[in-house]
């Protein structure tokens, strides 16, 4: 099993570098592999990727988190005052806490009171917005450094590490431009390159969130409250402990999202999640309910947001709409093969418009870029979806004693 | 072991829900090492009361006590810490955790924090070993069928050393082998000195397997029996249950025309997996016929009737009348006649959060007295509303009650009335009376039997023999989705017929 | 009448200034953006010091439309505050619908241009002071690559960055300058994603860009964390800031060192001129275009690092004042 | 028997408007504002005319987004892209009215039509991810609004549609007044009510009518109370969702039309682009009935109107967005509550007279 999960992973990994290698060396454009792309793309991979494994949390014991978005409006906060006041880990703790309460405030209307669990969320969504609109008002108007909008700067700086004995020589390496081999070096020293402590932290979490949920008894107990609350229940499973715990941890896991977004940017701003709970959400879902799959959604969006940002002359985009017609044209040949002619010829087509529309254009205007992963998620559910399996009782209210 | 020690008294249990009683002062004693039936009507309180005994309710009044000890219960935890395993009338398995996931659950293995999949595998299939419970642990649920996951079941309880089975109608869903294969197992596990409690409607099984047997009526314990000193039959256990005599059900003379109402041909339905459900069957009902089909649940009737509604992709021709309706839509065959009774009322014929009058209009929208062209006719569905709750007895204060408030024999009866609206030409109909009373049973039958005279073509799928016997002018066997055997109702015996449902011989 | 808990205070040494109430509409969330709305307040707050005005702040909050922001200027007109002075282009139409109402009332709008006889419109030429901080840029610059990260991609940012353009090629027409928003035109989020003009700022330093200017709001912490870290890391490098003297901001205390100049627009000045003038009794009205000549926008000379590029910085200052160049307000 | 249900269905706004006003008094106590003087200032201000005006012009703009969600959830859809669809919808609209000179109603009626088809068009592609995908309209919804986001902004900026309308504001060529729909001045002189408002009520009635009177109305709502039920009783479950989609859609391209064509005239870059989400609350508070939502708008409306004088009592007007928010998630709570509550009382009542029918037997 493991061998086998192993060797598709590394697959995987071959077919996605190959694939980003042959990009790069038609567009001619190191940015897409290089170092500092990688290393950026982590950063802003992170708080997505744990929004996404805050959904995880949530959904796997059963309860839809659509106030995700909402708990890591609480975390920025909550990082953005505590780090001003007390420095950089105080925020951190506030943070997971401020998401905590929202994270306790879905249970407690999903679980408790069995409220439309989506229903819910939105509310969350809504108080969370308006809450944290005025406290930054009541609490930073004064400060110095502060506005009504935003906190005055975190104190303190997150360890960062660059491990040059690696960086350096993959660096040349990846600058020399060989096929595939510089790319590879590119991709592994980026992750190496100003690693934050936080970064290193949420890749625990991810494991750590492997292992709970897939390996021990606890998570054994949590995913059935997700799949059979009801089959859980009368083995004498505790549910409604569980689906509290799930989503107080699911609070907990996006407001930490938050905080790294307001660490990220020193301070906390009104509107600085700008939608990311939302795409976290999206990234679960593209990672079927898995931390992997998460993890590697979450990393999509960074990636280009990173392209899109460190972009000179528009050509990393120009790279990136080559990339999806190069993926498009390879999932076209799959489905071929898998005799589904229908999607094949729809991936096909779309791939050559995008082919076309590479060779056509010098440049292309920044949106294309902006909407890219949004339409990348569309694309990739639209593929994928029948084959997803979310927990069977996600969403459903349990309610104990209750039968389906 | 000793024949008088009693592994479970239950005295004085009272039950209440919002508008029902589901026990009232139930008192009942089974003696260790032995299988303990329970019996009674649908509704009658016996999964109620089996839930109280295993923590999963809690009793508004009574003890139970387990051993000669009285204990309380407060979750399934206690009872299984009292050695009490339950098997429930509904499967409760996540079909996409494995095998051993859903065996070990709550009670699992652990090295240093980790589950211990290793040692849980093993003792799995020690104690698989040790029952003939053959499973592989590492199967996805949702690969197994219905054997399998019973069999899953009963390894969940043993699993984690009950002494003590409940089995909450085990049998409703397995084919007669299977049922075999269970109850020599039951009898392996009483050797060991456990105790089953055994609940089933099919009443010879019960006499087969049970040493003593308790009859539930309208919430209470009204008699024990024991079938190895006292001579009971069948039908002695079912008035019982009932509390008066069966009324029978018969259809009198022969009212077959020639018109062929509904003709099938070459029907298959697929599961999934591309396993026929359905297997390439052939039939043909006429106006003023009933076909009856007898079978085991679970051997593709529903998927039947599913399917000659359109609601279930299928294969083969449906003729109805001349017109070929394969490909036609669900509200199509419903606007040509064809009335509907399914097997699941709750999820499939009602709106439960919804008035009665707008339960009237499910499945009739598109027609007279519920709308006139695009726009509903609330005043016309209400009016015939009443006319249905006179008729069918459907005892509520109004017709503005939701139907979650009607008891489920009420909800039955306004869907019978229903589906006899509008001069259907065909009934297509499971279990039509069940847990309907036997009063409401008496006056469906004659609505039945009524239409038939009046040229209605009747498909009727019943777990009753009797009823199914009584009512059908012609009676097929289904077994694994294909007709085994025909059988002629005027001479064909319940007992006979239940031996053809198994597969086991030809009915006459 | 109101009464409560507000910043509204009236200075009791000078009763007669004490008649003048003055009312300032912020967009949005208002002040605290550390560049734009904070130079208003300043100059609000240096009236309120040195006149003795009464003042009331409000902010129209998200998702503001044109009939709440009318309805904010209403109702500061209507309380008697005069002059009521709308900060920011999102309240034209708004504006030009209240000044009519209350034809008695000075009205003032930042950043537009409304046409009444009681309104004043305090526009800045932001492009001949980006002109400027492109000269110095370009002088400082050693690797001939210089950066701008712009906030929302819209004209009124738009014109920061072609005047910078501009100013940097009239000293090297070589050079080369990267440009980046931070969100598309009606992406809220464009001034909140400091993280993301971190980012950027990365990369046009990985680019080889030694001098960044950033027009961004909010997002503009960010090109000062990313300039800060490079020189950190031994490199020489400059960021240069904007609307404010960001230089003297006690939020952007740490990275001081490293803002080489800001390109100065005097809303504070406009703002204050404003409110004198109703104070003096002869209110500014019309179009007020606070260029160079005006002195209306600049650059910032507190740190003294600026001093090697003074000369050319005000070399080119007489030839905008003088007509001898025009810069243009889109880029090319 | 209805009576009774009423007065349910008002009990649970009413303890959530109740018990938010009592957490916001905490709150304003907290912060050291009198709650009396907030609170009859807010009142005093709400109802004068012309900021009832104000209220019933932004609750029309409410009213009918919270009706496009509305419309999903009745057979448990959530249009969570009524954001996207409604910009894209006023953004035609807007393109297309100010490139009309015919007569007002002609005119009107085409930008209606165009707002309401690129509505419906947006949310015909989470329609059909859903029916042939298997894409849940949650997720394709949120990822349209993004993506519009992105389309507005390339063809405001990038293209010939976009132009300076005003010194810095950049957005579509302003409409002609024989292409608007301004109002009439019936409350305040100097605040017209929007004609929208007029057109809404319509709109309102005609989705009553709708759902509570039509064939077509029956299946969504059968299908929202229980899908399988629906789908045995005939209904087509992938063409309803279809059908139902493409008309939320095509309300909610109206969102943006009270505004555009009784205010600004041009889709412009300030276009508030959140009243999707401003429509979801007032759907859950209204129950999805259009009285409800009407009822529900107008609050809301009230809400965000008066607290422009909040600020002026120095008061951060944010308040009025933890009432929203407390409020919404109070009353979906108490909903529930009272929901259970009202089918036990309902099945003890039933048993209750059928003992009595019984005993007279
Ligand atoms: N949770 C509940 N709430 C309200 N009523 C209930 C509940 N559970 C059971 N009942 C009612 O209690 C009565 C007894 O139900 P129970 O399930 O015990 O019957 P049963 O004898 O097991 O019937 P069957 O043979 O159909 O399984 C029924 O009227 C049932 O509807
Ligand atoms: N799971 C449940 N939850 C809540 N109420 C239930 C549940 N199941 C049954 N009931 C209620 O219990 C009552 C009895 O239901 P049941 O279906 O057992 O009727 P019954 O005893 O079979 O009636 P009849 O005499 O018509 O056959 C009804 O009021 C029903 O609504
Ligand atoms: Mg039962
Ligand atoms: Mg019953």
């Amino acid at each position: 099993m493991t061998y086998l999960k192993s060797r598709r992973f590394i697959g995987a990994a071959f077919t996605a570098i190959t694939i980003l290698s042959i990009t790069r060396t038609i567009t001619g454009n190191g940015d897409l592999t290089s170092t500092v792309t990688i290393a950026q793309a982590l950063v802003f991979a992170s708080p997505i990727a744990l929004a996404g494994l805050a959904g995880i949390w949530a959904e796997r014991a059963g309860v839809i988190n659509i106030g995700l978005e909402g708990m890591m409006i609480l975390g920025t906060f909550g990082a953005g005052w505590a780090g001003w006041q007390w420095g950089v880990w105080a925020g951190v703790l506030a943070g997971v806490a401020f998401g905590a309460i929202g994270g306790l405030l879905l249970a407690v209307a999903a679980v408790t009171f069995g409220v439309d669990q989506i229903i819910a969320g939105t509310a969350i969504n809504l108080l969370a917005l308006g809450l944290t609109k005025f406290l930054a008002i009541l609490l930073f108007t004064d400060a110095p450094g502060g506005g009504q909008a935003q906190s005055p700067p975190i104190k303190g700086d997150i360890p960062t590490f660059t491990l040059e004995s690696i960086v350096e020589p993959l660096t040349a390496l990846h600058e020399k431009g060989i096929f595939f081999v510089s790319d590879l070096a590119g991709l592994v020293a980026g992750l190496f390159y100003h690693l934050s402590l936080l970064t290193i932290i949420t890749f625990l979490l991810f494991v750590m969130t492997s292992y709970l949920l897939w390996k021990t008894a606890f998570g054994l107990r949590l995913r059935s409250a997700g799949e059979n609350p009801w089959a859980a229940d009368s083995l004498g499973v505790k549910v409604v402990q569980y689906k509290y715990a799930a989503v107080v941890f699911s609070g907990m896991l996006a407001g930490l999202g938050g905080a790294y977004l307001s660490i990220a940017s020193t301070i906390y701003r009104n509107g600085n999640t700008a939608g990311r709970g939302f795409i976290g959400l999206a990234t679960m879902i593209f990672g079927d309910w898995r931390p992997g799959g998460t993890a590697a959604g979450a990393i999509m969006f960074g990636y280009i947001d990173t392209l899109r940002l460190i972009d000179t002359g528009n050509q990393n985009v120009k790279g990136l709409i080559l990339l999806g017609a190069i993926i498009l044209f390879a999932i076209g040949g799959i489905m071929l093969r898998k005799a589904k002619r229908n999607s094949a010829i729809g991936f096909l087509v779309l791939g050559s418009v995008m082919i076309g529309a590479y060779f056509s254009a010098t440049s292309f205007p920044p949106e294309v870029a902006q909407v890219a992963p949004y339409i990348t998620t569309l694309l990739v559910l639209a593929t994928a979806s029948q084959n997803l399996r979310p927990p069977a009782a996600d969403g459903v209210p349990y309610r104990k004693g209750d039968h389906h | 072991m000793a024949q008088n020690v009693l592994a479970v008294e239950l005295a004085g249990i009272w039950k209440r829900f919002p508008g029902v009683i589901a026990n009232s002062d139930i008192n009942l004693k089974v003696t260790a090492g032995t299988v303990h039936a329970i019996v009674g009507e649908n509704g009658a309180g016996k999964s109620t009361l089996m839930k109280i005994l295993y923590g999963m309710q809690k009793a508004d009044e009574g003890t139970i006590s387990i051993n000669g000890s009285e204990l309380i219960f407060s979750s399934p935890s206690d009872a299984i810490d009292a050695g009490i395993g339950m098997v429930h009338q509904h499967f409760m398995l996540a079909d996409n955790f494995t095998v051993l996931e859903n065996i070990v659950l709550g009670s699992e293995p652990k090295s240093g924090g980790k589950l211990d999949f290793a040692k849980a595998r093993q003792q799995i299939s020690d104690i698989a070993a040790e029952n003939g419970l053959a499973v592989d642990p590492d199967i996805l649920v949702s690969e197994l069928g219905v054997g399998d996951r019973q069999r899953i079941e009963i390894l969940k309880v043993l699993y984690r050393g009950a002494k003590i089975l409940i089995l909450d109608e085990p049998t409703a869903v397995l084919v007669p082998h299977e049922v075999d294969e269970l109850f020599n197992t039951l009898r392996d596990l009483k050797k060991e000195g456990l105790t089953v409690i055994f609940i089933s409607h099919k009443l010879d099984e019960v006499l087969s397997i049970a040493d003593e047997i308790t009859v539930i009526r309208q919430g209470t314990t009204v008699g024990s029996v024991n079938p190895h000193t006292q001579q009971v039959s069948a039908r002695d256990l079912a008035e019982m249950m009932v509390g008066n005599e069966l009324p029978t059900p018969q259809s009198v003379g022969d009212t077959i025309r020639d018109e062929v109402v509904l003709k099938v041909e070459n029907l298959s339905v697929f599961a999934k997996g591309g396993k026929a459900i359905v297997d390439d069957i052939s039939f043909q009902i006429r106006a003023g016929e009933i076909l009856g089909i007898a079978g085991v649940e679970g051997n593709g009737q529903a998927e039947i009737l599913d399917a000659l509604m359109g609601i279930e992709a299928a294969t083969g021709t449906v003729h109805f009348k001349t017109e070929d309706i394969s490909k036609k839509s669900t509200r199509h065959r419903r606007e040509l006649g064809i009335g509907f009774i399914p097997e699941d009322r709750q999820r499939q014929a009602l709106l439960m959060e919804a008035p009665l009058w707008e339960n009237r209009m499910l499945g009739h929208q598109t027609r007279e007295p519920n709308s006139k062209g695009f726009l509903l006719n609330p005043r016309g569905a209400k009016a015939d509303t009443k006319r249905i709750v006179k008729e069918y007895d459907v005892r509520t204060p109004s017709i503005d009650v939701l139907a979650s408030a009607l008891s489920g024999g009420n909800q039955q009866k306004l869907i019978v009335g229903r589906e006899m609206s509008g001069d259907p030409k065909l009934l297509i109909a499971a279990h039509p009376t069940r847990g309907v009373d036997v009063g409401a049973q008496a006056a469906i039958w004659d609505h039945i039997r009524n239409a038939r005279q009046a040229g209605l073509a009747v498909l009727l799928v019943s777990a009753d023999l009797d009823e199914l016997i009584g009512l059908s002018d012609t009676l097929k066997v289904l077994l694994r989705g294909k007709f085994v055997a025909d059988a002629d109702p005027a001479t064909v015996t319940p007992q006979e017929l239940g031996t053809a449902m198994t597969g086991a011989g030809k009915a006459a | 009448g109101s009464s409560g808990t507000t910043a509204e205070s009236a200075a009791p040494t000078e009763p007669a200034a004490a008649a003048v109430k003055v009312g300032m509409a912020y967009d949005q969330d208002g002040k605290g953006d550390g560049s734009f709305n904070d130079a208003a307040f300043a100059g609000l707050s240096k009236a309120q010091a040195d006149l003795g005005v009464e003042i009331k702040e409000v902010n129209s909050g998200a998702s503001a439309t044109d009939a709440t922001r009318e309805e904010l200027l209403t109702l500061l007109a209507d309380g008697g505050y005069n002059p009521v002075i709308a900060v920011g282009f999102a309240y034209s139409t708004a504006l030009a619908a209240v000044a009519t109402k209350y034809p008695d009332t000075t009205f003032a709008i930042v950043d537009s241009v409304v046409d009444a006889p009681n309104v004043g419109s305090l526009i800045f030429a932001a492009e001949q002071g980006s002109y400027l901080t492109g000269v110095i840029a370009a002088s400082a610059s050693k690797s001939g690559t210089i950066g701008f990260i712009g906030g929302m991609e819209i004209d009124l940012i738009k014109a920061f960055e072609a005047g910078y353009i501009e100013g940097a090629q009239s000293v090297n027409p070589d050079i080369k300058i990267e440009s980046k928003y931070m969100g598309a035109a009606g992406d809220n989020t464009a001034w909140n994603v400091p993280e993301k003009a971190k980012t950027a700022t990365d990369g046009m330093i990985a680019n080889g860009a030694d001098v960044i200017y950033a027009a961004a709001g909010g997002s503009g912490l960010g090109m000062f964390q990313s300039v800060k870290a490079a020189a950190d890391g031994g490199a020489t490098v400059w960021a240069i800031g904007v609307d404010s003297d960001q230089y003297t901001v006690p939020a952007l205390a740490e990275y001081k060192d490293i803002i080489v100049t800001s390109m100065l627009k005097r809303v504070d000045v406009a703002v204050y001129d404003v409110i004198k003038a109703v104070v003096d009794g002869a209110p500014l009205v019309g179009i007020n275009n606070f260029d160079l000549s005006k002195d209306g926008v600049g650059y910032s000379t507190s740190n003294s690092a600026v001093s090697a590029f003074t000369a050319a910085a005000d070399a080119a200052a007489e030839k905008i004042k003088s007509g001898e160049v025009v810069v243009g307000t889109t880029v090319k | 028997m209805n009576l009774r249900r009423i007065g349910t269905s008002l009990l649970a706004p009413a303890i959530g408007l109740f018990i938010s006003l009592a957490a916001t008094a905490v709150i304003l106590i907290v912060i050291g504002a009198s709650v009396s003087t907030v609170f009859s200032s807010m009142w005093n201000y709400g109802t004068s005319p012309r900021a009832m005006s104000l209220m019933l012009n932004l609750a029309t703009t409410y009213f009918l987004s919270a009706l496009a969600v509305s419309i999903g959830f009745k057979m448990n859809l959530f249009n969570i892209g009524v954001n996207g669809q409604y910009v894209l919808g006023a953004l035609a609209g807007a393109v297309v009215a100010s490139n009309l000179t015919l007569p007002t109603i002609a005119s009107l009626t085409i930008t209606l039509l165009v707002a309401m088809v690129v509505g419906a068009a947006w949310a015909g592609i989470a329609a059909w991810l859903k029916v042939a995908r298997g894409v849940s309209e949650v997720i394709s919804t949120i990822m349209l609004n993004f993506i519009a986001i992105g389309i507005i902004s390339y063809i405001i900026v990038r293209t010939s549609v976009g132009t300076e309308t005003s010194l810095n504001v950049r957005g579509t060529k302003l409409i002609p007044e024989s292409g608007m729909l301004r109002g009439v001045a019936l409350l305040d002189p100097g605040t017209p009510i929007y004609g929208f408002f007029f057109i809404s009520i319509v709109i309102g009635i005609a989705y009553w009518f709708l759902l509570n009177r039509t064939r077509f109305g029956f299946d969504l709502r059968a299908t929202g109370k229980s899908a399988t039920a629906a789908r045995t009783s005939g209904v087509q479950s992938n063409r309803m969702i279809i059908v139902t989609m493409l008309l939320s859609g095509a309300v909610a391209g109206l969102v943006g039309l009270p505004y555009l064509l009784g205010e600004t005239g041009t889709y412009s870059l300030q276009f508030p682009t959140d009243w999707g989400f401003t429509g979801i609350a007032i759907a859950l508070l209204g129950r999805n009935n259009p009285l409800g939502i009407a009822l529900g708008a107008i609050l809301w409306a009230f809400l965000d109107i008066s607290s422009g004088q909040l600020i002026l009592e120095g008061v951060p007007r944010e308040i009025s967005t933890i009432m929203q928010g407390l409020i919404v998630i109070v009353v979906v709570i108490s909903y529930e509550i009272v929901r259970r509550n009202q089918v036990k009382s309902e099945q003890t009542s039933v048993a209750k007279a059928l003992t009595k029918q019984e005993a007279k037997v």
